[in-house]
């Protein structure tokens, strides 16, 4: 089948790694949800803020210092305005993980409590799992899995009996699946979550460097993501939030610019959202944040979401001609992100992953960070291809010819 | 001629009008400038609805002293819903210098100082 | 007077900022105190790793992933090893002052309570004040600060006396103050503390950059500081810590990469020290910190710290100069850091620094996160000018030109 | 021919020997690749000090199984501390292929279980 007209967006040549040559051969990237690779505009953009503008941030009087400011403000309206976050707060993290670690420490331990139930669901990412299991265990609040149906799905119907309980304080949930590529409807949950009085958080780590994200419209109380996912550096990551929920939240990580004043027992929280940024932030990291967002909006995230949907389509149908291979999660493409996981009857994913590299195409083998949602698949791995902007139909095709040749190698 | 620190500021900077306490007073504010440690207080007398008389007291850089000086001159007399309404644009026109982004915040602390005594306000500006 | 024979190291060159010119001038960067200027191959090695070895870390079967896994554990010993910390674990963070909260939340809450006490100092920077007030009224325990005396240091008579109460769990101490300069005696205070029975932190954030540090040898149970002080990017930190106290502690941030397995309701640990590294880490950063210390090491720490007493010996003579001017901290170079802060009388700190600016002098003015000491030495604020590996005697000469200027603006 | 999946793995792989369960035994030991959510445990039974017999179970790639299967044939008979002692290179050497850092966990993880059941130590190799 050819590739299709959408199938590549023509920009592999803004991203430098791929002119690196491995043994001679080109890379093939199948690993975008994992991480991203980076345009060279972010890396400039990096590299030109630790050349030419570098100073602390918040703080100084002199002209490179109120550059500085200047430009990590400029990056937080960037990325905020990239995902009409703009009606709330966004603190930058180093990661999504403490991102979501900072909602279970500064807003659980003072709103769940003995009685009270956190709700997440059977497709979360171990970041969006285990912080829940720690607050749960440590305030005897009970921990309840929303399930995934045999398409990969949720059920609202589900939802709806355990917000019935009454007892539930917290919805956390993901956007899009790293493991099924499920997108979630988001804004439906979020809606009943808030009809029953609970608090919502999305993990948006696999969603926002993909499709069109409209935080407000979505209107979750956090919404979080992570940089290195969506062409940015690594080191920096982004909580949105409700500003009424984050000024009545203590802060999480406590020291310099979170403050407004510090006696010597007591101290007064500085204004959102420098109330959660302590210590010196990740200004370059913010800074090359914003031109990785920047880039992405010059795309246009329509086209970015056409783009990968098209690839989708046709990886899923490929896929489905090497013998033995069984996917997992929503049929359709239009019901799911720029992924597929996989098991290859006879290999272990960890030798599928090894055996497509002697392809030289680079997918991920293993639980995803996703155990729980392995063992409600019944399987302790998969594999995973995944496609980003740079990606396009040949990949595929790579990939699928390393399937069929190492399949060989395993004499199937 | 300094383009910021002019002779009239230097002037209020050194010598600043209305500051002190003011025994007994009907609202009071304190805020930090938690940029540099900076204190600035006020003491407010009402009398119908105005401010009839004022004092500021603290410590803070020649921008947050001129700014109280210059601006306590001016408020003496305003009606609380008056001062409910100031913005930074007064306070910055009436100083009458180029205020750069790091310093605005001292040039407006005594603004939110007042705002917050009069009208409880103090997220002002956010 | 004239400069000195070590007052250059000669490396301004390696550093692309000193290029730029502010309105037709050079810059003379004085703010190292605050944040370090980076060289070239800092930054280039920063870029590199984004263009050419960009891969999620511990988990990739692929050649590009094997690179990033790689160039992330050399980035580790690298960093370990500039310090000889290589008797414990080492553990990235964003930035010391999460190292330190790192410590406050998982070590302190297991081990601080009522009728504890935590010992830090009356020279903290609030990132080693507030995760303890925040721990210490969570806890019950009380917070107790050792004084500093009328030059500047801290009596280990007065340490005997408080460690004598049988209270203390924690004693959490500055290597060099960023306020005073003052150097502490922290091997001293260390031993001590555990003869007590009481784990010490060090927060090593103004030393690792400025002089030799030997963290085996001090002998601490934890001892942290930030990349971007010491000539590393933003967004990257490190905490060395006693490998069987990490062992016995919960973990602080949970989700992927730290955890050994995940079940429904519960999970297991990772070693170390994953174990305290959640989600993914600041790669890119950490290889760069490498370049860093690998540049510091190139230069010789023991030269860089003669070089750097000797600016302070020069730069605290030639303060001594101008009228009016109060300098807080020991009178001698061989007892501090590269910084000194300061008052003018008549001139608030603020002005202070804009006034210097105008000669195209980049100092600080502020209470520099430390409110306790400030108010211990009975001012708002100061200013503070302090040195890196870069500046030069006539940086020197040039702030005390500048401040003669604007002492006459002010007309004094 | 490949480097890494040589005849003999994939053979041992396929038909693993020694895998099931042993009941009853003296000792056991379980661990997981937390790399890949794998699993490994091992039941022994023990005569004279020395391993009388030993079955694997779990699940996982050709290397870690095929590791564990090469090694059980070995095991069997070896005194308790002559397990407690093999290190790594026994174990690759024995497997006889090029080990990249990334697969060196999956081919060492049965020694760790082993170890683990052996002699408690589970923080082998670190
Ligand atoms: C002594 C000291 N401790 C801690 C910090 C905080 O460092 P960071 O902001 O990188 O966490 C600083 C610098 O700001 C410092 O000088
Ligand atoms: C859905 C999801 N959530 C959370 C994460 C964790 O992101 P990070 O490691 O950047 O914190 C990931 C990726 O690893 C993810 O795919």
């Amino acid at each position: 089948m050819p590739p299709v007209a959408e199938s590549s967006l023509g920009v592999k040549a803004d991203f430098p790694i791929f002119s690196r040559r491995f043994d001679g051969r080109e890379l093939i990237y199948l690993d975008s949800a994992a991480t991203s690779q980076k345009p060279a505009v972010v890396i400039e953009a990096l590299a030109e803020h630790l050349r030419g503008h570098n100073a602390n941030v918040h703080r100084g009087v002199y002209a490179l210092a109120r550059e500085a400011d200047a430009a990590y403000d400029e990056a937080r309206r960037r990325v905020a305005s990239f995902t009409n976050a703009t009606g709330g707060e966004t603190i930058f993290t180093k990661n999504v993980t403490e991102a979501i670690n900072l909602v279970a420490y500064s807003w659980g331990r003072a709103h769940v409590g003995k009685g009270d139930a956190v709700l997440i669901t059977q497709m979360e990412h171990h970041a969006n799992i285990v912080p829940w299991q720690v607050l749960c265990r440590e305030r005897g609040a009970q921990l309840r899995y929303l399930e995934v149906d045999e398409r990969g799905e949720l059920s609202l119907e589900a939802l709806d009996q355990e917000l019935a309980r009454g007892d539930v304080r917290l919805v956390a949930f993901t956007h899009v699946s790293n493991v099924l590529g499920t997108i979630n409807p988001v804004a439906e949950i979020s809606a009943r979550a808030r009809a029953a009085g609970a608090v919502s958080l999305i993990d948006g780590a696999q969603a926002v460097p993909h499709m069109p994200v409209d935080v407000d419209a979505i209107g979750a109380d956090f919404y979080a993501w992570t940089g290195h996912k969506a062409l940015g550096p690594t080191g920096v990551g982004v909580l949105h939030g409700r500003r009424e929920i984050l000024e009545g939240m203590e802060p999480f990580l406590t020291g310099g610019d979170m403050i407004a004043s510090v006696d010597f027992y007591s101290a007064t929280w500085n204004a959102l959202p420098a109330k959660f940024e302590a210590g010196t932030p990740m200004v370059a990291e913010a800074v090359a944040l914003g031109a990785a967002v920047d880039y992405l909006s010059g795309l246009g995230m329509e086209r970015v979401r056409a783009h990968e949907r098209e690839l989708t389509a046709y990886m899923l149908e490929r896929l489905a001609q090497v013998p033995g291979l069984r996917s997992v999660g929503p049929l359709d493409a239009d019901s799911r992100g720029g992924l597929v996981s996989f098991t290859v009857e006879g290999i272990h994913p960890h030798d599928v992953a090894e055996l497509v590299d002697r392809g030289g195409v680079c997918i991920r083998a293993g639980h995803h960070c996703a155990q729980p949602l392995m063992r409600c698949l019944g399987v302790g791995a998969t594999a995973r291809a995944s496609v980003g902007v740079y990606s396009e139909a040949s990949d595929i095709d790579a990939l699928i010819d390393a399937l069929l040749a190492g399949r060989e190698v395993f004499g199937l | 001629m300094d383009d910021l620190y002019r002779d009239y500021i230097l002037d209020h900077y050194k010598r600043p009008r209305n500051f002190g306490s003011l025994e007994p007073h009907d609202l009071e504010g304190l805020e930090h400038n938690p940029l540099c440690g900076d204190e600035l207080g006020v003491h407010i007398r009402v009398k119908d609805e105005r401010i009839e008389d004022l004092r500021f007291h603290g410590f803070g850089c020649a921008i947050s002293q001129a700014s109280a000086s210059i601006a306590s001159e001016e408020l003496k007399g305003m009606s609380l819903r008056e001062v409910a309404e100031l913005g930074a644009d007064w306070m910055i026109d009436l100083l009458g210098i180029p205020v750069s982004a790091t310093r605005r915040k001292c040039a407006l602390l005594n603004l939110k100082v007042v705002r917050g005594a009069v009208s409880g306000d103090d997220a002002w500006p956010s």
